[in-house]
Order: C-alpha cells, then structure tokens, then sequence
C-alpha cells in the first residue's frame, strides 16, 4: 500500500479534471462535437480510476451500488421524459420549440437535458458493469 | 351471414353442451331432444338451396335441401336417436358428446351444397368419430384409432386436392355430379372410395369398428359409410366403374365374413358386403338403381345398427364377441336374441323385413340395365349374407353350444333402443310406402308379388340348408381365434416380408431393387431418428460456432447467387 | 379537460405513445421492488398499448391512407419518421393483442418460476422488449429499426437468462452471440445503403435505388446490401438454417416469455424481411435481379420439413413446439416467397395487378394465426409446468386426466398448428395452397400437404402421450390449473377456432395489407 | 398354422354320445329335416309362380333354390380354401 503512494496523490490530483472535462463535453454536445455518451463514459472513467487505486470498496463508498442501479433507468426516464414533456407541451415526442420562445435557444436546452439523460444511464451502466466484472470470485 | 343453419350443426351444438349438463337423467333427456329438435327443425325447411355465404372469396351453399339429402338426413337422425338411447346408460360425456358431433357433422355434410362446406363436415366426422374407438382404452383400440384417423384424414385430404383442382378448373365449388374423365374428379371419387370402403382402402373400417366402444361401434356403422353412399349417388351416379368396384365388394367380403371369430368383425365386413351393393347400385345408375342404393343405406343402417346393438349388448354383458368364447345366450338374455333374430331375418332379405324390399330394387335395375354378370355376383353375395350374417352371428352368440359363462339380459335403454330399431326393420318390411316415397327418382316399384316373395325365399332358404349340412358335415370353416390377412397387411407387414422376398430373390437381378425398397424401408426411420431425434444434427444444440459457420454459408450463399 | 378532447389530444401522438408507453412502463417496473406491483404496471400498459394498436389499425382501415408521424417534428429524410400502414398496423395489433391476452397468466408463473427479486426485473424487460419489438413495426427509419431490433434483443436475453435450467444461461448466450451477428449483418446492409443512398428512410431509399442500380458499380453495391440485409433479418426470425439458437432459447426461458417471444419476437423480424423486400428494395430489385423468391421457397420448404421432423422426435414438449415454430416460419416465409412468384409471371403476360395475393396473404395471416396457436400452446405447458415442474414427455404422460382443461385448450391449438378445418391454421394453409396454386406450383401444394401429415404425427404423438398414456407420479397429483391462466389460455384457443370460421377480422386486413404491399410496387 | 390345431374349433356338431346334449342333437336333426321340408315346398311353390325374368336362366325351375344353394356351398369351401392361406396367429401383427 505505501508503495503506491505517488499513484494515489497522483490520482486524486487528476480525478477532478476528468469529471470537469467529462462535463465540457456534456455541455458542448448541444451543437458542437461531444455529448452524453462519451462524457458519461469519461464521467464512469473517473469512478472506475479511483475504483483501481483505492480499492472496489472505496468506490462502492463514493458511488454506491444501488444508487447506481437507480441512475441506469433514471437516465432513460429523463430522455423520455422530456419527450414527455414536450408532448404535454402540444407538440410532438421531442420536438423542443415549446421550450423556450426562441427555436434555437429551445432546441439548445432540450438537447442538453436529454444529454443528461444519456450522461446519467450511460455513466451508472459503466460502473455497474465494472462493479459486476471486479466482483467475479468474491462472492 | 346465414339465415338458414344447417341442421348438422344443431346436432353439433347441442352436442358441445352435452359436457356441461349435471347429472345422467338431465343429460339424458337433452341428448334424446338434440335429434327431435334437429328433425322438427328439418321439416320445417322448403325444398332448395340455403345458407349462402361467402369465406376467404369463395362462394359457399352451406345448406341445399332436396329429396336426396332429406332421405339420408332424416334416416341418419332417426339413428342418432337410437343411438342416443342405446348409450344412455354410459356416464362418459367423451363418448357422448364425440357421437353427437360424429353424427351432427354426417348430417352437416349430407345436407352441404359445396364441396368447401363437405370438405368441412367430412374431416369432423373423421376426428370426432375416432374418439368413440379411442374411448375404449385398449391398446389395439389406441392403435386401430389411430390407423383410422389417419386413412380418414387422409381421404379428405385428397378430397381437398380434389376440390381444389376442380375449382381451379370448372370456377364453381357447387357439389354436383362429377366426372371421372378428369384427374380432379378421379381424386374425388378416390376419397369417397376410402370413407366407402372400396377394396383394397376398405381396411379401416374392418380393423377399426370391432376395436371401439359396444356403443361407439352402433353409431359408427351408421353414418361414415353411408355418408359416402350419399356422396357416391350425388356425384358418381351412373360411373360404369362402379358396378365391378361393387361386386367386388359385396363378394370378397363374404370370405372374411365366413372366417372371422371376432362377431362384430364379422359384421363389419358384411356391412362392406351390402355397401358393395349399393355402390353397384350406384354405378348401374339408372332412376331404380340408385333409389335402390338410397333404400339399402336406410334399410341396412337400420339392420346393422340392430345386430351390432345386439352383439354390443353380448360384449357388454359377456365382455367377448369372440364367436368361440359365446353360445347359449338365447337363454340368459332372450329379448336381445330375439332382436338380433329380426335384424337377421332383416339382413337377410327375408319378405316382410327391411331388407326385402330395397335388396330387391338394386337387384331388379341389374337385372332391367342387363348386367348380367353383376347380377349373378350380388345375388350370390346376398345368399352368402344369409350364411355369414343372418345365421352365423344369432347362432353362435345364442343359440350354439355354450362355451362361455352366460349373461344377465341387456339394461333396459339398449332394450328399448334394440325394439324400436326392429320395430322400423318390420315395419319398413311391412309398409315399403313409407320409404318409397321419400325415394329421390320417381320409379314405381311394387316389391311383394307372389314372384318374388317365392324366388327370394328359395334364395334364403337353400342357403340355410347350405349352412346347415355344411356344418352337419363339418365343412363349415372352424372359426378359431386368429388373424386374417386382409388388405392392411401391405401396410402393417411391409418390412419383414419385403425382406424375406428379397432374401428369396437374391439371385436375381433385380435384387438390388428389392434389397434397396427394404433397405431404404427401414433405413428411413433409422436415418430420420438419426437425424432429427434428441441426438442428431437437426435436434441437438449446436456449439456457437458452428451456428455462425451455417450463418456465413448462408450469407456466402445468398451473395454470390446474387451475383451469378 | 373532458375526455373527448383529452382523446382528441392524444390521438395525434398514438404512434410514439405505442413505444413510450411500454419504454416508460419498463421504467417504472425497474423501480418497483415488489413483483406484483410490477406485473400490474404491465398489465395496464399492455392493455393500454394494445387499445392503442386497435386504434391505430382501425383509423388506418377506415381511411386507407398511412399515419405519419415526425419525431421532434424533423421531416422525413433528416428526421426519424414512423409510419403505420396496413402491414404494421396489423403486425402492431396481433404483437401487442398476444401480450396483452398473456398478462394475466404471467403472475403466478412467473411468481413460481422466478426468484422474488428478479420479478420486477422480468417484467421490466419484457415491457422493454415489447416495446422494442413494437418499435421495430413502427418505425419508418432503417437504423431505426436497428436500433430498437438491439433493445428487445437485449432485453429477450435477459428474458432467457431469467429461466430456472442451467442451461437458460448457455441458450441466452448462445442467442446473444447470433442475434448480434444477426444485428451486425443487418447494420451492414443498412450501411452499404446509407453510403448507396444518402438516406436512412425507408421510402427514400426505395425512390433512390432506381439510379443507384442503373449504375453497374454501385449495382453490384446494392445487391452486397440486400444479401447483408436478408441473412441478417433471417437470422432474427430464425429461418433455416439459422434458427439453431431457437430451439434452446425457447426451451429454458421463463414459460411465460416462451410463449410472449414465440408468439411475437419472430413476426416482427419477419414484418422487418418484408418490409425490406417489398417497400425498400422492391420487387425490381429483391425478385427480378436477385433470387430472393427461390432462396425463401427453398429455405422455408426445408425448414418445414427438417424442423417437423425434429419435432416428431423431441422428447421435451417446449422443445417440440419450438421445431414445430420454426418449421411455422417456413410457412409464413413460403407465402412470402410465392408471393414474389406471380409478379414474375405479371411481368410477361401484363394481368392486372388488382387482386390479393395470396401467397402474401397467408403470410400475413398466418403471422397472426400462428402467434395465437402458438402462445396457447406454449401457455397450456407453461401451466403443466407451473403445477408439476416438468415439460418432459415422461412427466407430463397422462397430465389430460388430471388438468381436462388445459390439455383441451392444448388439443384444440393443436389442430389448429395441424391445420385442421375450422381452426384458424386451415385458413392460412388454404391460402398458402391458393398462393401455390396461383403461381403454377403445384408440387408446393403437395409439399404443404405432406409436412401438415408431420404436423399431425408431432401434436398425435403428444396427445398420445398427455391422454392416453397411464399418469406419471407427478402427473397423477398435479391439478388443475388456476383461473387466471385458464382464461388466458382460452380466449387463445377459442381465437383458434373463432379466427377459422370468421375470417374478416384476419384475412380482410392481410388480404388488404398485400395488395397494397404487392400490389403497390407493380 | 400351429393355431389352427390349438384354437377351439366350434363348428364340431353336438356331441350324440352324451345325455345333456341329445335333445340338442335330436333338436339340429328337426332343424335339417325341416329345413329340407320347407325347401322342397318352395321348390314346388316354383310350378305354380308366372315368372317375369329378364334373363331366361331365370326360368328355369328352381333356379333360385339351386343358386342359393350352390353359391352358398361353393362360397363357403372357397372360404375354408382360403382360409389356409389368410389365416395368422392372433397375434401376427403384434410380433
């Protein structure tokens, strides 16, 4: 354990970074390149880093299993429910325009939250695969 | 979609109710109003054709009334009665309700206007007739049913092709008289030719009728066959190849008839015998012939009904029908000897009994039409019936030395089924009109005339005294437990035998033919298991891999065919 | 808001409704940790989907022309599209009728067969893979389709995964693996159009092939896409000799999802098949420059009889029924492929193309006919194995005297599979047989004949085996089973007969749907 | 043909010697003289009938009478003929 030292010190300088740039690309993937996907991919990157250097139960500390397991269909429920909402609003499944006055301004905000959407399941569903994969034996 | 319903499917609808009633009194009485409805409910129809409808585009008459279809209508529902009657004791609603649909989709049939509706009512009486064999519960009762459903189903599916290339031909479906100069019309006349039991497709019924229920047996003799009578004198009247198909019928049949052991095998080959006269009847074809034909399906559905209640009755009661296990019974159960006396004397022809007068009609056209030599043959096989039916079955069940334990008398419902058919077997003797007029062809025919009355009991009478000195002199055939060889060996016995032939003929060249037919024989089912059972390629799971290998060739395949 | 407007509202929105609901009922299930509470989350959004798909089909009838409806209103080649016309409305009605009728089954079963804390789960993806399947139907978008054909395979895994043999999990992974060549294949093909094309869409793919094929080089491109298309899908329906997945896929899943995935997971990659046939590809193309007709006749007439007779021979009655389905594909692929045939011989001698056709006609009929008889069938053993355990034959030998009317409910969809007259499977082999008959082939009709008679030795042998053999142990004790999959179980077998003596409310609609299918392309 | 020999044979006349079965006997006696009695009637009942017959064996005396005889009698030695030939142990199909 003493002997990681350098890793772990070097670890907890960077994971902030990740989740800051997992975050830039979350928010740029309105109408520029980036996204849910791969910023919810960066974002399990992250847990999965600390889950390597500190251990799978520090992990489990940090981002427990069952919330985990919560955030997987949660990030669906967001997607669709602002398709949802859209529809409430009288137009059709995720078509933004009743968003916001302005059509673009609309369409910005409807596709960042249903990025969220993809961020949150695309994220815990990472984990939640490494969790199963680092068990394997343990039990 | 209808305004008119088929009086079949009255039958049939009341008889998918039978299951659902409590107690055997109340199920009773509405079995017994099942037909009495059906009739009331048949009279009150006109003349004509009814009921149209159209499915899947076709053009369907599901209801054609006329003097054809009332005759067989009306006899088929006067037997559903007796038959309901003579099974009331049973508690076994699956034999109950499968007679009734058996006999409510005979009646449909004879009264469909179209082959589609036929088709139809023919495949139902062929599925829900084989749970009466089923319900016996032994295993040759399991085999022989299965045997049949297959023939039976078999027979309306070369009905269908038939029907199916006839209506690609001619446009119409309308059952009418059909041709045999054509294929459609030649594969018709081949599954009527099995639910009639021609030779050689005439197996079925002789393996099948003596393996079901004492009741189920009585209901079966009725309408099978002669639903294929009816259908033979709608649309084959006047085929000239019937008449040869007919007296090869009635003569052959008298060979099993004298042999057999087994009394309601008996019956059921001398049931082939008497359809082989109408089938005669029918080829002959002329207005007498075929009102003749008509006449003995009424008469004989009556008679044989009459004697296989009886033998039922025997077998209820004894629990064989082994002629060699019975005698003596006259004693112990003297009402059904006497009822099994008058369906004798009925199927015998014997004046005054049912048989008399509808025997003579067909007898009569053959004689008017000139066919000489089918006359001479259905004249020997009517003295023959006198043998092997009429004194054969009465006398070994009631009358010969007893070599079995004596019975108790049959229950009161087969009593009163018994009676009431012999009183119509008498009373049809008796007063001929009452058949004649519901005749299709208008014939005069006066059936007692001090000629015929003579010549016909000379015909009876010599025969007996045949019997009788035959088996004064020991002549007669022993009537042992055994197997006959019958038709059906060419299906059962295929392998062994083929086998043994081509032992004898190895030297011969075309050994390599008989040895393959052999070979390929039982090499299929080994190959077939061998492929497709739990074990082989198609049944077995198959590793990942080599299902993607198939997927590859597969795609490998599609492409470059694309290509070519 | 009164209900009338409330439903006024809402009727432009049915057809996202159709996948939100389920997509959105499979949520609220994961969320449940009570598998009752998650069974009647899926009752209601399976009754509700199904109203829907009434709906939908009954709007489509009366006005003849295809409802269209814009995702996040985007217009058809940018956005994604979904367009219900007489073929989906159909496909869409009999998926989500047949997952419906099932539901009330599902509770005990699946309370017996899986462990408490899987439940919510099963029914999460099974509302998941409903969901899917119907958004395979709906969509009018090619990756679309792709797409939610990946959702309701990944969910109709865990559906396998969740039986109780040790061997769900090896089936479950085994179908992985060849759904997701099967999928891989298909996105292929998808692919090679997309860079043929430009477009994404079903029908403009279809109005952009016509130059693509004039050009030999991007011609030979077009053929490379359906041969990917074709097996990819093929594999998803299971024909021959792709179906080696199913057999074990449908023996160790959950019964309930047995009869949920025979009744409807194969129709809708077969709805898919055709829909790629006839509308993208179109006959010009699938029929005259390719040999898709020949491939499918032959195909679907060997799995017709190999399967059958692997079936005759099954010792496992799941596993029976799931040959005996593969050897059903080859039926409703058969009509497909006749119905390719006459337009062949339209081309030569100009008849008019007004009629039905029937061999499409019997496909599609038999899409519905045979996921009734089916999920009956599958349900009826579903109940045997809710009471003893077992679906094998020494088991289940003699279990008629003991469950009379389950085994009835079984005997009656037997014939129905045999194809006997008065039952519903009559009616497609009839048309099967017009179909046949239509093109000149009248060896087919005798071929349909034949594997019927294999038909009737597999369902004899069973009922052999259920009636007329002397009770097993467990057999002997088993009772019958309860109400509420009885009812089930009965409006199923009684649809069996019901849909054999009143055709319209089948043959009408497929008879329709072809002639716009076959008929509209000529 | 073994079961031939093993099965019961029936058609064995009752049995003269014993005393239980000898009014039996004289009774199948009545039977054949009776019988004969009343065929030999009917055979003179022939003289007095006009007959109609289309084919002139018809017209024949008695040709009835020796039809039915003779077809009975040549049916049924044709039957114990063929009998050697057909008939199989019961259980032949079973084996």
């Amino acid at each position: 354990m003493r002997l990681d030292l350098i890793l772990r010190v070097g670890a907890k300088l960077v994971l902030p970074f990740i989740l800051l740039f997992a975050l830039y690309v979350q928010f740029h993937g309105d109408y520029g390149p980036g996204g849910g996907f791969q910023a919810g991919v960066i974002a399990a990157g992250m847990v999965i880093l600390y889950a390597i250097i500190f251990g799978i139960r520090a992990a489990k500390q940090i981002a427990p299993p069952s919330i985990v397991e919560f955030m997987v269909p949660l990030g669906v429920l967001i997607y669709c429910g602002t398709g949802i909402v859209s529809l409430l609003l009288g137009y059709n499944y995720l078509d933004f325009t009743g968003f916001h006055p302005d059509f673009l301004r609309a369409h910005e905000w409807g596709i960042l939250i249903v990025e969220l959407g993809v961020l949150v399941t695309v994220s815990s569903t990472m984990i939640a695969m490494f969790y199963a994969f680092a068990q394997r034996g343990r039990r | 979609m209808t305004n008119e319903l088929n009086p079949g499917l009255i039958v049939i609808l009341g008889a998918l109710l039978v299951p659902f009633l409590p107690g055997r009194v109340l199920r009773g009485a509405f079995m017994l109003m099942i037909p009495i409805a059906a009739f009331a409910y048949l009279r009150t129809l006109p003349m004509g054709d009814f009921g149209q409808m159209e499915l899947m585009g076709l053009q369907l008459q599901t209801l054609r009334i006329d003097k054809l279809s009332t005759v067989f209508g009306t006899i088929f529902l006067i037997a559903t009665l007796l038959g309901v009657i003579y099974a009331l004791h049973l508690g076994d609603w699956v034999q109950h309700t499968a007679g009734l649909i058996y006999a409510g989709s005979a009646i449909g049939a004879v009264f469909a206007g179209d082959f589609v509706t036929l088709f139809f009512f023919w495949e139902l009486t062929a599925i829900s007739s084989v749970f009466l064999i089923w319900a016996s519960g032994t295993a040759n009762a399991l085999s022989a049913g299965l045997r049949y459903l297959v023939i039976q189903v078999g027979s309306g599916v070369i009905l269908l092709a038939g029907v199916l290339m006839h209506y690609r031909a001619t446009g119409t479906l309308t059952f009418g008289a059909m041709s045999t100069e054509t294929l459609p019309g030649t594969l018709i006349l081949i599954a009527f030719g099995i639910k009639c039991a021609f030779p050689l497709l005439h197996n079925w019924l002789a393996n099948a009728y003596p393996a079901a229920t004492v009741t189920g047996t009585v209901i079966l003799s009725v309408f099978t066959t002669k639903l294929a009578v009816y259908t033979l004198a709608r649309g084959y009247a006047g085929t000239e190849i019937l008449i040869p198909i007919g007296v090869t019928m009635a003569l052959f049949t008298v060979i099993y008839a004298l042999l057999e052991n087994d009394l309601r095998r008996v019956l059921a080959y001398s049931l082939i015998g008497q359809l082989g006269l109408m089938v005669a009847g029918i080829g002959i074809g002329s207005d007498l012939a075929i009102n003749g034909a008509v006449a003995h399906a009424a008469c004989g559905i009556l008679y044989f009904a009459l004697l296989f209640m009886a033998i039922g009755a025997v077998l209820h009661r004894t629990g064989t029908a082994h002629a060699s296990k019975l005698g003596g019974l006259a004693k112990s159960m003297p009402l059904t000897a006497t009822f099994a006396v008058i369906g004798a004397l009925a199927a015998a022809a014997v004046p005054f009994f049912a048989g008399f007068i509808s025997k003579a009609l067909i007898l009569s056209a053959a004689m008017k039409a000139g066919h000489f030599w089918a006359w001479a043959g259905l004249l020997a096989a009517g003295a023959a019936v006198v043998i092997h039916t009429a004194i054969k079955v009465p006398y070994f069940a009631f009358f010969a030395k007893a070599q079995g334990e004596p019975g108790t008398e049959a229950p009161a419902n087969m009593l009163l089924a018994m009676g009431l058919t012999a009183a119509l077997c008498i009373g049809l003797g008796v007063y001929p009109e009452a058949l004649y007029s519901m005749l299709p062809r208008e014939v005069k025919y006066q059936p007692y005339t001090t000629e015929h009355i003579i010549t016909q009991l000379q015909l009876v009478c010599f025969a007996a005294l045949a019997f009788v000195l035959a088996l004064r002199f020991g002549l007669f055939p022993a009537t042992t437990r055994a197997t006959l060889l019958d038709s059906d060996w060419f299906y059962r016995v295929p392998g062994r035998h083929l086998a043994m032939i081509a032992n004898r003929f190895r030297s011969f060249t075309w050994e390599v033919v008989a040895d393959g037919i052999v070979k390929g024989a039982s090499k299929t089912y080994h190959a077939l298991y061998h492929h497709h059972g739990p074990d082989g390629l198609f049944g077995r799971t198959w590793p990942t891999g080599m299902m993607a290998f198939w997927t590859t060739v597969t795609l490998g395949a599609v492409v470059i065919l694309s290509y070519l | 808001m009164s209900a009338m407007t409330f439903l006024n509202a809402v009727e432009p929105h049915l057809p996202i409704l159709l996948i939100i609901v389920p997509l959105f009922g499979a949520l609220m299930a994961t969320f449940m940790r009570s598998g009752t509470v998650a069974w009647f989350i899926s009752l209601v959004v399976s009754v509700l989907v199904a109203l829907i798909a009434w709906k939908l089909l009954n709007t489509i009838l009366s006005t003849g022309t295809p409802i269209i409806y814009k995702i996040g209103n985007w217009e058809a080649p940018i956005g994604i599209v979904y367009k219900v016309d007489q073929l989906s409305g159909f496909v869409l009605l009999v998926i989500a009728a047949i997952a419906a009728v099932m539901m009330p089954f599902a509770r005990r079963s699946i309370a017996a067969e899986i462990k408490q804390r899987a439940q919510p789960w099963y029914y999460a993806m099974y509302l998941l893979c409903l969901a899917g399947l119907m958004g395979i139907v709906i969509t009018g978008d090619a990756f679309n389709a792709f797409v939610f054909l990946e959702i309701s395979s990944l969910a109709t895994y865990v559906l396998i995964a969740l039986g109780r043999h040790r061997r769900a999990l090896l089936a479950a992974y085994q179908y992985l693996i060849m759904g997701t060549i099967g999928a891989t294949l298909y996105v292929i093909g998808i692919g090679l159009l997309y860079v043929l094309t430009g477009t994404l869409n079903f029908d403009d793919i279809a109005s952009r092939l016509g130059p693509a094929l004039a050009d030999p080089e991007r011609r030979n491109a077009v053929m490379a896409a359906l041969g990917f298309a074709f097996v990819g899908v093929s594999l998803k329906l299971a024909l021959f000799p792709m179906h080696v997945w199913l057999p074990n896929a449908y023996t160790y899943a959950p019964s309930v999802a047995t009869a949920f995935l025979a009744g409807t997971a194969t129709k809708a990659a077969i709805y898919l098949l055709i829909r790629l046939l006839f509308t993208v590809f179109g006959v010009s193309i699938s029929i005259e420059t390719l040999p898709v007709p020949q491939v499918l006749i032959v195909l679907s007439i060997a799995a017709m009889f190999l399967a059958s007779f692997s079936a005759v021979f099954e010792n496992n009655a799941k596993r029976m029924l799931a040959y005996s389905s593969i050897a059903q594909v080859g039926y409703i692929m058969l009509g497909v492929g006749l119905a390719c045939l006459p337009v062949l011989a339209a081309t030569t001698d100009a008849s008019p193309a007004t009629t039905p056709n029937n061999g499409m006609t019997a496909g599609l009929v038999h899409i519905a006919n045979h996921a009734i008889m089916k999920a009956a069938l599958f349900l009826a053993l579903g109940a045997v194995y809710y009471r003893i355990g077992s679906v094998l034959y020494k088991d289940i030998a003699g279990i008629g005297r003991t469950m009379p009317l389950t085994m009835l409910a079984f005997g009656i969809a037997g014939l129905g599979l045999m194809g006997t007259p008065g039952t519903a499977g009559f009616i497609s082999k009839w048309y099967l047989a017009l179909g046949a008959i239509d093109t000149g082939w009248y060896s087919i009709v005798f071929l349909i004949v034949a594997s019927s008679l294999i038909s009737l030795i597999y369902i004899g042998r069973i009922t052999e085996v259920v009636w007329f053999r002397e009770p097993s142990a467990a057999a002997a004790q088993a009772k019958e089973a309860p109400l509420s999959m009885l009812v089930p179980l009965w409006i199923l077998a009684l649809l069996t007969i019901y849909l054999g003596l009143d055709t319209r409310a089948t043959v009408d609609v497929a008879a329709e749907a072809a002639k716009v299918l076959v008929g509209g392309i000529r | 043909m073994s079961a031939d020999q093993q099965g019961h044979h029936i058609e064995t006349p009752p049995d003269k010697g014993t005393g239980a079965t000898a009014s039996g006997a004289s009774n199948a006696n009545r039977i054949v003289y009776g019988l004969s009695a009343i065929c030999a009637l009917l055979v003179v009942a022939d003289l007095f009938v006009h007959k109609h017959g289309y084919f002139k064996i018809e017209h024949v005396l008695g040709f009835y009478a020796f039809f039915g005889f003779l077809a009975c009698t040549v049916l049924v030695l044709a039957a114990k003929l063929i009998r050697a030939i057909l008939m199989r142990p019961e259980d032949y199909y079973d084996k």
